[in-house]
């Protein structure tokens, strides 16, 4: 009989709008600024700079070697090295980076930059609420924006955190006999608030 | 700019000759770029008599945004988070395709879970790309609103899952050379199961809903017929290939990525119309979901990724290749040239659906304006892939 | 499925006169290629489609790439007399080759399932003489693609029935995807630009003398 | 049309008495009925779709009802990559819009060109030749970031003055609605942008 088509197909539909009121998996709106749905531990969305300690301009883990700007697909990001050396974490003297911005209106969030770091100095950041009324300069985040400490990087991707972690601290043993004795290790700055976020 | 009507010829023109009835008249109507079908910036120049189409010349290049320029002139890596963003609905795919094109190019094996995890995937991939064709295709034909927000409803799942893996809902940019960037945890693959296990329960719902549909069969069935010849000629590959009875599925042809291990059946159609085509994504999900339960069954432990792969300063050897995979949307391939620099010579993407759109003409030559818009809707096309 | 080097003599018995040559390829992949000359392309290409063994009726893609000129550098050990003694001595010799387009075609058969046969046609220069035969009468997926390879390679595809712009608008004059093209100028807002988006930049902010400043920043040591 | 004491409404409201302004009221009513333009671009446009579906409901805002046809629209959302081929159509289609318009610039390809800026056919930014309300970086922004965004922009509409020296933009005459249209040349788009609003700051490091 013609109609019974359609018919069944208004019964789906009554269904479903009869269910959205009680079935949980039809009801599946988030009520966004007030509810939010958890974000998994790899969600990525813009990168940022990796600080050990307290101090966000002494224990940077950037040497400015500019890997991630040669590699970096659309070219974001941008690096002027340092012409004096400072000591890092681990009590080495090593370049930093002087400027390093990132032009988060090109940034794809491909996460190639976390991939070839061998510093393990850049890693993702989770934030996304980031619209703006103004482009140019409220876009290029610079070094101060950009740096955010390991505590930060542990609340927001705990497993990953824990592994970097593991091996920094690994490195660290076996370079140990070389390095002065009083050097700390990675990860010492657990005590520390988190302050990007 | 001008209309593109330049080849139209004059012979083929009526006589503009004054008289009481306009009939005969052409009318040159532009449709697009900006239009409310859901198909992105896709122009068409229709001539119409009446409310017939007796022309029709597709305009493209309104999303050129010149991928395969820039692919010559990045890295190999570099390439692999554009390839996310041509077809958009398939980043997964997309990934595959390239990244078994070059290690054709440069001779790299990969590991046995990588291979299982690319196929579980990509058939994921096509569940979610089928069921938003659907939603779309309806939605072109007048069902506003209702079956897309179903089908984005169980896309929403599918994506949630490649979120929690590679990071991102769409731009995946999870497979590389040698593998898969990070291993799918236990949970995960128990997630996914679970996604999958219900997803026939969404597929008999729709299916229930627009099969036996009297007015989506009064506007499918016999609606842009195309004949097995014309789409062998014309290129023509995927679902749409299949839709009109022809038997080649490259999963089966070239038996990339373990897919022989697996058993499924491919769908054929019988009468080439549009009506064939969207039943063909609706039967090819159901054997999507047989392939998802044999991989999940069989997936090994292991490595995810050939340690011998570098993944700063690639370099293939001299030389060219030529990959390409089943795509949810027909046959894509990367074509690529090395001339043994870091950065590929020649960088081209065959792209499904821009050449699945070469018969448009003829589907929709005698239909009126109206199958139009269903018609190009079942052609499934994503402009991200056809201007590139 | 027969081996290149035995299409190409069965190909050679079926259009006489006509060359062919194999183009080798160094990669894993071992795609080798098969060249064919323009004057009987569309009839080498009516053979491989409606030859029963081969049955190439599935043209899956077509694709055009820009050659500029190189030069090849040959050793060649030659034995020279020298001090008296003859000795084998390497020759260095440099061979110009100049530049061509060239379009591919990536070959299949759906009747057989075998493929892919590739064949591909060189242009004679890169600027004067571009053309070559269309095969949009073999396989008619070769239309857009043609198309396409005349937007942005400009090789004219002779005999194809709808050879305008494609991606590109109608007014424009380059053709893009050539090794030698220069993109529009519009550089004038890099916050971060290095390597060749630098040099590009540079080049845009030299006439602005406000900027002086800021290119100094950017040129890195 | 001056805003109101804050004290004197507080003090009204104790008494059961609810006061507002005209500005208040119609800002309200305009700020929860934005009406957008349907019209995607690219990637972005999926995750506007997907934030139109039932899991986002951008219907929460009042801004579900897309509308075809600019001439209906108070928003557009330009969601994607903008080549220099759909450029001259955007801005023919703001164009259309009637005031009071606003625009939302969705992912890095609609700000500055994002990763496709060094292609010759991408347009970088397309504040080049439309004024823009609210960017929202992010490859593709997720479905929240548009909310996000859209949450910004009844914001601005709510700020927005219909009176006195700095009154919004729509009231005042001397401010163009409409900007002209690039033309395609031989080698690019002509003008490469539109100077009275694409002034791009010397970089200060």
């Amino acid at each position: 009989m013609i109609g019974t088509g359609i018919l069944k197909g208004m019964a789906v539909t009554a269904r479903n709008f009869v269910g959205s009121y009680f079935e949980k998996e039809r009801l599946i709106t988030v009520q966004y600024p007030e509810e939010r749905s958890p974000l998994p531990e790899n969600y990525r969305n813009f990168p940022f700079l990796i600080y050990d300690t307290e101090d966000a301009e002494a224990g940077l883990r950037c040497v400015a070697c500019k890997i991630c700007e040669k590699e970096c697909p659309p070219q974001c990001i941008y690096i002027v090295k340092s012409e004096d050396k400072k000591p890092d974490y681990m009590g080495k003297p090593q370049f930093y980076p002087k400027i390093f911005d990132i032009d988060i209106s090109v940034c794809m969030s491909c996460q190639i930059c976390v991939e070839v770091c061998p510093f393990e100095a850049i890693k993702m950041d989770k934030v996304f609420e980031l619209s703006t009324r103004e482009r140019f300069d409220a876009l290029r985040q610079g070094k101060d924006e950009l740096s955010k400490s390991n505590t930060y990087y542990h609340s927001i991707h705990p497993i990953e955190a824990a592994e970097v972690d593991a091996k920094l601290a690994e490195a660290a043993a076996k370079k140990k006999p070389a390095a002065a004795p009083a050097a700390p290790t990675a990860g010492t700055s657990k005590s520390t608030p988190p302050s990007g976020s | 700019m001008s209309l593109g009507f330049q080849e139209l010829e004059a012979a083929e023109r009526p006589p503009t000759i004054m008289t009481s009835r306009l009939e005969g008249e052409l009318l040159e109507v532009s449709m697009g770029p900006q239009h409310p079908s859901t198909h992105g910036v896709f122009r068409m120049n229709v001539a119409l008599d009446g409310e017939i189409v007796r022309k029709l010349k597709p305009v493209f290049g309104y999303l050129h945004r010149n991928h395969e320029k820039i692919g010559e002139n990045t890295s190999y890596l570099g390439s692999m988070p554009y390839t996310d963003r041509l077809d958009y609905f398939c980043s997964m795919t997309n990934n595959w395709a390239y990244a078994l094109s070059v290690e054709k190019l440069a001779g790299i094996e990969v590991p046995e879970r990588a291979e299982y995890l690319r196929v579980i995937l990509a058939e994921l991939t096509r569940l979610q790309n089928h069921a938003s064709l659907l939603g779309f295709l309806l939605s072109d034909m007048g069902a506003w609103g209702t079956p897309l927000m179903y089908a984005f409803r169980e896309r929403e799942k599918i994506l949630d899952l490649f979120e929690s893996l590679s990071g991102s809902r769409m731009m995946c940019d999870y497979m590389r050379f040698g593998g898969c960037r990070v291993d799918a945890s236990p949970e995960w693959l128990a997630r996914a199961k679970e996604v999958v296990n219900r997803f026939p329960k969404f597929l008999d719902e729709f299916e229930n809903l627009i099969v036996e549909n009297e007015i989506l069969i009064a506007r499918t069935q016999n609606v842009g017929k195309l004949s097995p010849g014309l789409a062998i000629s014309a290129g023509i590959t995927g679902p749409m290939l299949r839709a009109c009875g022809v038997n080649y599925d490259i999963r089966k042809v070239d038996g990339y990525g373990y897919y022989p291990r697996f058993k499924f059946r491919i769908p054929l159609g019988e009468h080439g119309d549009t009506y064939d085509r969207l039943m063909m994504r609706a039967l090819e999900m159901r054997e999507s979901i047989a392939i998802l339960n044999q991989a999940f069954e069989q997936i090994p432990a292991g490595p995810v990724m050939n340690p011998k792969v570098k993944i700063r300063a690639f370099k293939p050897p001299v030389g060219e290749a030529y990959g390409r995979i089943e795509a949810p949307k027909g046959e894509l391939g990367f074509y690529l040239i090395s001339d043994g620099s870091s950065n590929p010579y020649r960088y081209r993407v065959r792209p499904p659906s821009f050449i699945n759109l070469t018969i448009l003409e003829d589907l929709c030559l005698g239909h009126t304006v109206a199958d139009v818009m269903v018609i190009l809707g079942s052609v499934d096309i994503v402009m991200g892939e056809v201007d590139r | 499925m027969e081996t290149l080097a035995e299409i190409k003599a069965r190909t050679e018995t079926v259009a006489p006169g006509a060359r062919l040559e194999i183009v080798s390829n160094g990669s894993p992949s071992q795609q080798a290629s098969l060249r064919i000359d323009n004057e009987h392309a569309v009839e080498i290409a009516r053979f491989l489609r409606d030859d029963p063994e081969l049955r190439l009726d599935f043209c899956s893609n077509v694709t055009g790439v820009d050659w500029l000129d190189r030069t090849i550098k040959k050793t060649v050990k030659v034995k020279q007399v020298v001090d008296g003694v003859e000795k084998e001595v390497d020759q260095i010799s440099e061979e110009v080759i100049p530049g061509y387009l060239e379009a591919v075609y990536h070959l299949y058969s759906i009747a057989r399932k075998h493929g892919p046969v590739i064949i591909r046609m060189r242009t004679a220069d890169r600027t004067a003489e571009t053309q070559l035969p269309s095969l949009t009468s073999i396989w008619r997926s070769a239309e857009f693609q043609e198309r396409e390879i005349f937007d942005l390679y400009g090789i004219h595809f002779d005999g194809h029935p709808d050879l305008r712009r494609i991606l590109m608008w109608d007014e424009f004059e380059d053709y893009p995807m050539r090794k030698d093209y220069r993109e529009p100028d519009d550089y004038e807002y890099e916050p971060t630009p290095h390597d060749d988006v630098l040099e590009k930049a540079k080049r845009h902010y030299a006439p602005r003398p406000q900027l002086d400043g800021a290119e100094k920043i950017t040129a890195q040591p | 049309m001056s805003d109101i004491d804050e004290g004197l409404r507080g003090e009204l409201q104790r008494q059961g008495i609810w006061v507002t302004s005209m500005q208040e009221l119609y800002n309200w009513g305009r700020k929860n009925s934005i009406w957008p333009l349907q019209f995607g671009l690219a990637c972005c446009a999926i995750e506007m779709i997907a934030t139109a579906a039932s899991r986002y409901d951008i219907a929460r805002f009042g801004g579900e009802v897309f509308r075809p046809s600019p001439r209906q629209a108070d928003l557009m959302i330009v969601a994607g990559t903008v080549t220099k081929k759909m450029a001259p159509q955007i801005v023919r289609l703001y164009n259309q819009m009637p005031d009071p318009k606003y625009v939302i610039s969705m992912g890095a390809c609609a700000i500055s060109g994002g990763p496709f800026k060094q292609g010759y056919n991408v347009l970088k930014g397309i504040d080049r030749y439309i004024p823009v309300d609210v960017y929202i970086p992010g490859c593709p922004p997720r479905p929240e970031a548009l909310l996000h965004a859209f949450m910004e922009l009844q914001r601005k509409i709510d700020e927005q003055k219909l009176s006195g020296s700095n009154k919004a933009e729509h009231l005042r005459p001397d401010q163009p609605s409409e900007f002209p249209v690039p033309a395609f040349g031989a080698h690019d788009l002509e003008p490469a942008a539109n100077a009275d609003l694409f002034r791009p700051p010397e970089i200060q490091r």
